[in-house]
């Protein structure tokens, strides 16, 4: 056991290195100089106030960057800040703002969606995915199927465009857009959240519910079913009591891996509805060219996914050896 | 201020931008409000949310700052300026007590209110006056103003005299030089604390405004609350502010604003593109929202082009890109019929202002043949154009595409960040960019814009007939003659095609209908008692503004 | 549905482990030959729209590019000769939707094709020869896969896009998104054609062709590939749909198949600001690019039920 | 082993018959011991000679769906060796092709075009033997080829493996867990138990007097056709087979041997010859008093290496 830890800590701490280095190596490679591209303001200078003011900024810029070390040196300079929680600075030519801050307060908001969006699709998708194993091939079971490829096949952002406008604007139910955090108000938060909550759940409710219908139909084939059915107990307590839980490890498992995966895969959800979370962070960065800011967010999910998926992983094969097999194979 | 007519409406202010989300100015259209009569009493307490069209991920460190419309919106409610614009658009004392020149417009006197506290709790001292403006001229150690820097090149020095006022001493004579203490609106003053902030300026906010700061979440909003010690007094002898505490929230595109204020989420919004005016006038209509419109003093959208570069240096190619526009169908299709079309930079009102000013007609064929003729002798013209992503402003590029290629000009299209769109305009790394600017005022104001060699001008041109004029402008005393000067500008820009232009801007700020204070007939009278300035292309105060419970 | 491609073969994941190729290899011919309605419709569409998107250049459709100003923001019906309206600056609706399908497909088509090739490749290899080559290629995967892949979409476009110069050219926005999205695609193809690799490549017929002398290459080629294709057929399908997918959301920040050259992408973030009064600019490409993904997944779904894919055990 | 002998390897489930054959083809190569072909060791070769060697070897596989590529079609399965060598041109092939499926007794004409999952398991193996055969191989290891047919199917495909040894004077290794399939098909019968020999004789003398408990065993657990016979009273073999990785000392067998003493926990018995033409490892052999000489005899290399 000590020894599987110790692997699994070392394959963690070689991927969150090569992940890290991946992004670095993505932003550094690009053409242009880094200073140049945060504050693009070369050829200002008509006079000589102008340009001090311009190069003073462009040498905080480099000093703060590490810009005259090599590259392994800047590397690890950004590591050990990374590590020590300075996330650099959004540069701008009026402010230097660090990263930080604007982390802390886009994370909760991209944990809120994804818990929601989750939540969301697990109760909806646990009940369809039990009724229509229940009643596999009937008519509710093919019209559940169809409604699954249906929700799989929409684009989530024009999703939420319609969502918008037509649940939150002429029905009035929710408000379409922005957000509010919940110590402000709870209930008008879960309201915000909603529609963007429900807009990327859509395509998740369809795949835990084809996911559970697969593997409930199986165990609903199991001798233990049966017994159970022939000792009378009523079909809804078989269903709910005896065969969801055998059924539902897969969909754990996927729902557990679809955490990391949704954090940073809201980006286009948070811009639609205006939330401002790590998604929306993350594309202001690129789109910016905030490429400090680009780094240490990406680094961030991507670690954030690196250790989930760890976790994952860890838990389930203690939990089941079998899993840890068949991952292996994956 | 002893001596004015100058009815300065100038400003110029910086960096402005924003693109040209398509823009205002209905044919005429009347200023509408029919609130005033059955407003009532103001009622003190409760709070708005005001949705805001971007965010000032800069923040408001203000000598340094880069502020649009929603930044100005924003610092207007956190800090005062010197001076103000009033109902006829000229520049009033506002935070001071009054504006003194001499008779050569060379020496401004600028006396101190006296008893105002910034919400540090420190006193407005005339020091701390004097220091701002160094500031924002650059000469003020540990701040760094890229724009204002030239703005005010023009100030030779800044004393104290005595302890209640400041004097400003001009290099040239200064007509207009009131309206620069508003500055748009951006030229608030920041408490010593702020000023010597070297970390958080931009984001520890401390001015003399009637709300103060409260949070800061970029891209979620701007919390301020009442500043219970502020200076301006309303009618019920009590200090303004009446509401408790605003809250802006930027929402970039302009459909979710629209939104957000039909499903009662936000109590305000700004606006100025025609997708938002069609459905926000209906919902006047039909007696759910309050619009206040406004195209006085407005700005106007245009294509900026580089005229440093070739092949946009030559003014036969300049030339050839406004025959080509059909603006009568940019009117109907872009702005969906309900914008004027400008002549010029000077919006109807403004000094310098002509409804005819030359500009060339839509003639594509004549613009073919100066396109043939650039060919023939320097080779293809090909040109690349610069807007943000959002669908209006490129409904505006693909249209213009549209129409240059009818002439045989291949044009590319690229989007660009709001906020990286100024810093491309700065950089003059660019041909043509979507652009939306001079508010009225004093023209005047528009001096660092065009003024050669100056780093505001971003289209680069370097005329010396329009430095002529526009040194002519800051110094002419006599109004004929001012007027005369800008209408030459106004032909000069006509027959140079330095800057293709679009439509006046207009604004329209749209709230719940129990919002009041906000338009003309309801704002808080400035502290001379004149009347509210009418324009929206600078904001507006927040201090007037009450909610009917 | 997500934009993640790597949320999305999870999503489309098996119908249980169970399934054994013994179901399939018994199943009766006649059964396999047979489509269902579905499938027939699926493919019906398919082709329509990639005929369409072929012919569009000699259909007799208005110029996608041109503004017809009295048909901007009308909706479909309302202008004759405009079945399907006008968008915001009056292009005919029908035109754009059909050169839209060019730009879509292109995109979806060659991501995957990029994905297929490097990763399938590598995939095979890995899950073939296995060893310390696996175990370098499945580490790489890991890593791309780490980043979300919009994310990691985004950045690449951010980083491939030239600053563009007057006069110059650099890649087209097309083939930088397409070079993007088949980047993202590398790992996902890879991890699953690996993940079958390894079950066919344990079979004894491999054995039987090893024994009678067959190079790896050749047996890679004519007993290991063919039995993979499927699996790398049905996801690259999946893929595909998830690329037409994924541009939209490209095309929403602003980074997606440059304007005015028309993508289903691209219209809808164009039409996202006229909702209000002009729903069809969002709806007819929103439309275009639903059936056309529902066709792709269950065109997917149709291949991986027919030739019992195994799924890449996630 | 002898030319154009047929050898039975019988074991249990798991004992490691399979990668004996899997261990002569190199299949992969096994971790000690050795394989001598013709004289040549074939762990020796690498690259082309091992896979030309290989095509002197070949392999018919248990499972008749795994062994047969669902996505080929008959005559490019049959036809894969003849190609992979270059052997004659299109025609050749073709004709060769024919023969083998005519030999094998299917209709060449019908059987050619289809894929395998259009045929019966014995079809299918029949199919198997064809391709096996088609590149006229020395040797053919046969890994349970009928273990997971109908009975009545058995003994054809038996009967046919008879034919073809015959016809292409080939050296069959016969692996089953069975040794009622083997008795009468094999010329010698080898025993294995965790991937040890224990026993090689021919059939007859192994049937009739097995040396080694565990054969004894094994026979014990055929069922007789007969029901006069009453079933064993004893119970014949206990408890589960250890675990391969982490074999017992000394005799592997000694945990589930009626007759372990604890000499056998400390020595491992050799093989020896304990008839004419038996060898068995075993201290306390069924037949014949005495005990094992504790000197080797030396026969046979135990772990599995069979000579040609």
């Amino acid at each position: 056991m000590a020894k599987l830890v110790a692997k699994k800590m070392l394959q963690l701490v070689l991927v969150v290195f090569l992940v890290t280095l991946f992004t670095f190596m993505l932003v550094r490679v690009k053409p242009g100089e880094p200073e140049d591209l945060l504050v693009p303001l070369s050829s200002v200078g008509t006079t000589q106030e102008a340009k001090d003011i311009i190069e003073k900024k462009k040498d905080g810029i480099r000093a703060d960057l590490d810009l005259d070390k090599p590259l392994y040196q800047q590397y690890v300079l950004w590591m050990s800040d990374f590590a020590r929680g300075d996330l650099g600075n959004f540069y701008a030519v009026s402010s230097e703002r660090p990263v930080s801050d604007r982390v802390k307060d886009s994370l909760p908001v991209s944990l809120q969606l994804m818990i929601y969006a989750q939540l969301m699709a697990l109760v909806i998708a646990i009940p369809m995915g039990v009724y229509s194993a229940y009643r596999a091939n009937r008519p509710v079971d093919k019209v559940a199927n169809t409604t699954a490829f249906g929700m799989l096949a929409m684009p989530n952002f024009a999703l939420g465009l319609v969502l918008a406008y037509y649940v939150g604007v002429v029905l009035g139910w929710v408000p379409p857009t922005g957000y509010t955090s919940p110590e402000v108000d709870l209930v008008r938060h879960l309201k915000t959240m909603f529609l963007p909550a429900l807009s990327l759940a859509v395509g998740q409710i369809a795949v835990y519910m084809r996911l559970l219908r697969s593997d409930m139909i199986q165990t609903l084939q199991e001798d233990f079913i049966l017994m159970a059915k022939s000792k009378g107990i009523s079909n809804a307590r078989v269903l709910w009591r005896h065969a969801l839980r055998p059924s539902s490890l897969t969909l754990l498992t996927v729902a557990g891996l679809n955490v990391g995966a949704l954090i940073g895969g809201a980006v286009v959800i948070e811009v639609v509805f205006a939330l401002p979370g790590m998604g929306a962070l993350i594309a202001e960065s690129i789109l910016t060219n905030q490429y400090v800011a680009l780094q240490s967010c990406v680094a961030i999910i991507a670690i954030g996914y690196v250790l989930i998926n760890f976790l994952l992983d860890f838990v389930y094969s203690i939990l089941d050896p079998r899993i840890r097999n068949v991952r292996a194979a994956g | 201020m002893s001596n004015r007519r100058v009815s300065s409406r100038l400003l110029a202010s910086l960096v402005l931008v924003l693109a040209m989300v398509a823009a205002a100015c209905g044919g005429g259209g009347t200023d509408t409000t029919d609130e005033g009569e059955e407003a009532g009493k103001p009622v003190r307490g409760g709070s708005v949310t005001y949705a805001l069209e971007a965010e000032t991920t800069g923040g408001w460190c203000l000598p340094e700052a880069q502020l649009a419309i929603s930044g100005i919106l924003v610092a207007r409610t956190i800090y005062d300026t010197l001076t103000a614009p009033n109902a006829k658009g000229e520049y009033v004392p506002y935070l001071a007590k009054s504006i003194e020149h001499n008779d050569k417009f060379t020496e401004w006197t600028i006396t101190i209110r006296d008893g105002v506290k910034f919400h540090d709790g420190t006193p407005l001292t005339a020091e701390v006056v004097k220091n701002n403006l160094d500031a924002y001229r650059g000469k003020y150690k540990g701040r760094a103003p890229l724009l204002f820097l030239f703005v005010f090149q023009d100030i030779a020095d800044v004393q104290l005299s005595g302890d209640k006022a400041v004097k400003v001493t001009t290099k040239k004579p200064w007509v207009g030089f009131p309206a620069f203490l508003f500055a748009s609106g951006r030229l608030g003053i920041v408490a010593q604390s702020q000023l010597d902030d070297q970390k958080t300026c931009d984001r520890k906010l401390v001015g003399t405004g009637p709300f103060k700061q409260v949070s800061w979440k970029v891209n979620q909003q701007f919390v301020a609350e009442k500043n219970p010690d502020y200076w301006q007094k309303a009618p019920d002898g009590k200090p303004y502010p009446y509401l408790d505490r605003i809250t802006f929230q930027p929402v970039p595109e302009p459909e979710q604003r629209v939104n957000a204020l039909q499903s009662g989420q936000i109590e305000a919004l700004h606006a100025s593109g025609a997708n938002e005016f069609v459905p926000l006038r209906e919902q006047q209509d039909a007696g759910t929202v309050k619009l206040y419109e406004s195209e006085k003093f407005a700005e106007v959208s245009y294509v900026m082009v580089n005229a440093s570069k070739p092949p946009l240096d030559d003014v036969r190619v300049r030339k050839a890109l406004a025959h080509a526009i059909d603006r009568e169908e940019y009117k109907q299709i872009i702005n969906q019929g309900l914008f004027t079309m400008a002549s010029g930079p000077f919006a109807p009102g403004s000094i310098g202002y002509l409804k005819d000013t030359n500009y060339p007609k839509h003639d594509p064929d004549e613009a073919e043949k100066l396109v043939k003729e650039y060919e023939d002798e320097k080779g293809p013209i090909r040109l690349s154009y610069r807007s943000t992503p959002s669908p209006a402003t490129t409904a505006v590029a693909q249209f213009l595409q549209q129409k240059l290629k009818a002439v045989g000009i291949e044009f590319n299209l690229a989007t660009v960040e709001q906020s990286q769109l100024i810093n491309t305009a700065i950089s003059g790394d660019f041909q043509l960019i979507g652009w939306r600017n001079h508010p009225g005022g004093d023209p005047d104001e528009q001096y660092v814009w065009w003024y050669k060699g100056s780093p505001a001008n971003f289209g680069r041109f370097a005329d010396d007939e329009m430095q002529r004029l526009l040194d002519a402008g800051r110094s002419e005393t006599d109004p004929d003659a001012r007027r005369k000067i800008y209408e030459d500008i106004n032909k000069r820009f006509a027959t140079q095609i330095w800057n293709l232009w679009a439509n006046w801007t207009r604004w329209v700020v749209a709230t719940q209908p129990n919002v009041y204070g906000i338009n003309v007939e309801t704002a808080p009278k400035l502290p001379d008692g004149s009347g509210p300035f009418p324009g929206l292309a600078t904001g507006h105060p927040l201090h007037g503004i009450w909610v009917k419970k | 549905m997500s934009a993640l491609p790597a949320e999305t073969d999870v999503s489309l994941a098996p119908a249980g482990p169970g399934t054994s190729d013994q179901a399939a290899a018994e199943a009766s011919p006649r059964k396999r030959r047979a489509f269902g309605i579905g499938a027939l419709l699926a493919m019906g569409w398919l082709g329509l729209i990639t005929v369409l998107a072929v012919l569009a250049p000699v259909l007799p459709l208005d110029d996608p590019l041109e503004s017809v100003g009295a048909i901007a923001r009308k909706g479909p019906g309302s202008a004759p000769g405009h079945i399907l309206g006008g968008d915001s600056i009056g292009r005919d609706m029908l035109s754009r939707t059909i050169h839209g399908a060019r730009a879509s497909l292109l995109v979806g088509v060659t991501a995957v094709l990029i994905g297929l090739l490097i990763g399938g490749a590598a995939g095979l290899l890995a899950g073939y020869f296995r060893g310390r080559f696996d175990t370098v290629l499945t580490g790489t995967f890991d890593i791309l896969l780490a980043f979300p892949s919009l994310v990691l979409a985004l950045a690449l476009v951010a980083f491939l896009k030239a600053e563009p110069e007057a006069g110059t050219k650099g890649l087209s926005t097309v083939t930088i998104v397409i070079i993007a999205l088949g980047i993202v695609s590398i790992p996902i193809l890879a991890r699953i054609t690996r993940a079958n690799t390894l079950t066919w490549a344990q079979r004894e017929f491999v054995l039987a062709a090893r024994a009678q002398g067959a190079k790896n290459s050749r047996i890679i080629i004519r007993e290991v590939l063919p039995n993979v294709m499927p699996a790398m057929f049905s996801i690259a399908l999946l893929g595909m749909a998830v690329a037409i997918i994924a541009e939209g959301g490209l095309s929403l920040l602003g980074v997606g198949v440059e304007l005015p050259k028309p993508s289903w992408g691209n219209m809808i973030a164009e039409g996202r600001g006229s909702l209000r009064n002009a729903p069809h600019i969002v709806f007819v490409p929103a439309i275009a690019i639903f059936l056309t993904v529902l066709a792709l997944n269950y065109m997917g779904d149709v291949i991986r039920t027919r030739f019992d894919v195994r799924e890449s055990a996630l | 082993m002898k030319s154009g002998e047929t050898l039975g390897l019988v074991g249990e489930s798991g004992c490691g018959k399979s990668t004996t054959g899997k261990a002569i083809m190199q299949l992969p190569p096994p971790t000690s011991g050795r394989v001598i072909f013709e004289g040549t060791d074939l762990a020796s070769l690498h690259g082309t000679d091992l896979r030309r060697l290989r095509s002197n070897v070949q392999m018919i596989f248990q499972d008749p769906i795994s062994s047969l590529n669902p996505r080929r079609r008959v005559e490019d399965i049959v036809a894969e060796g003849l190609r992979i060598w270059g052997i004659g041109d299109k025609s050749v092939q073709l004709a060769k092709v024919d023969e083998a499926l005519g030999t094998v007794g299917l209709d060449p004409d019908t059987a050619k075009g289809r894929r395998p999952h259009q045929f019966s398991g014995g079809q299918r193996q029949r199919i198997s033997i064809a391709r096996a055969v088609i590149t006229d191989p020395k040797l053919i290891i046969c890994d349970e080829p009928v273990s997971a047919l109908d009975v009545s199917i058995q003994a054809q495909i038996l009967n046919l493996l008879e034919d073809m040894k015959a016809r292409y004077q080939l050296t069959l290794i016969f692996i089953a867990h069975d040794l009622a399939v083997v008795k009468n098909i094999s010329d010698r019968v080898a025993v294995m138990y965790l991937g040890k020999l224990c026993e090689v004789a021919p059939p007859d003398q192994l049937y009739a007097q097995p040396a080694h408990p565990y054969t004894g065993a094994l026979l014990d657990a055929i069922p007789v056709p007969d029901p006069t016979v009453r079933p064993h009273e004893q119970p014949t073999l206990s408890g589960d087979l250890p675990s391969p990785v982490n074999p017992p000392s000394g005799c592997r067998f000694r945990t589930r041997c009626p007759r372990a003493e604890e000499r056998c926990a400390e020595e491992e018995p050799l093989m020896r010859e304990i008839d004419s033409g038996q060898y068995v490892a075993c201290h306390f052999p069924l037949i014949g008093d005495t005990a094992a000489p504790t000197e080797s005899v030396g026969a046979l290399q135990t772990q599995a290496a069979p000579t040609v």
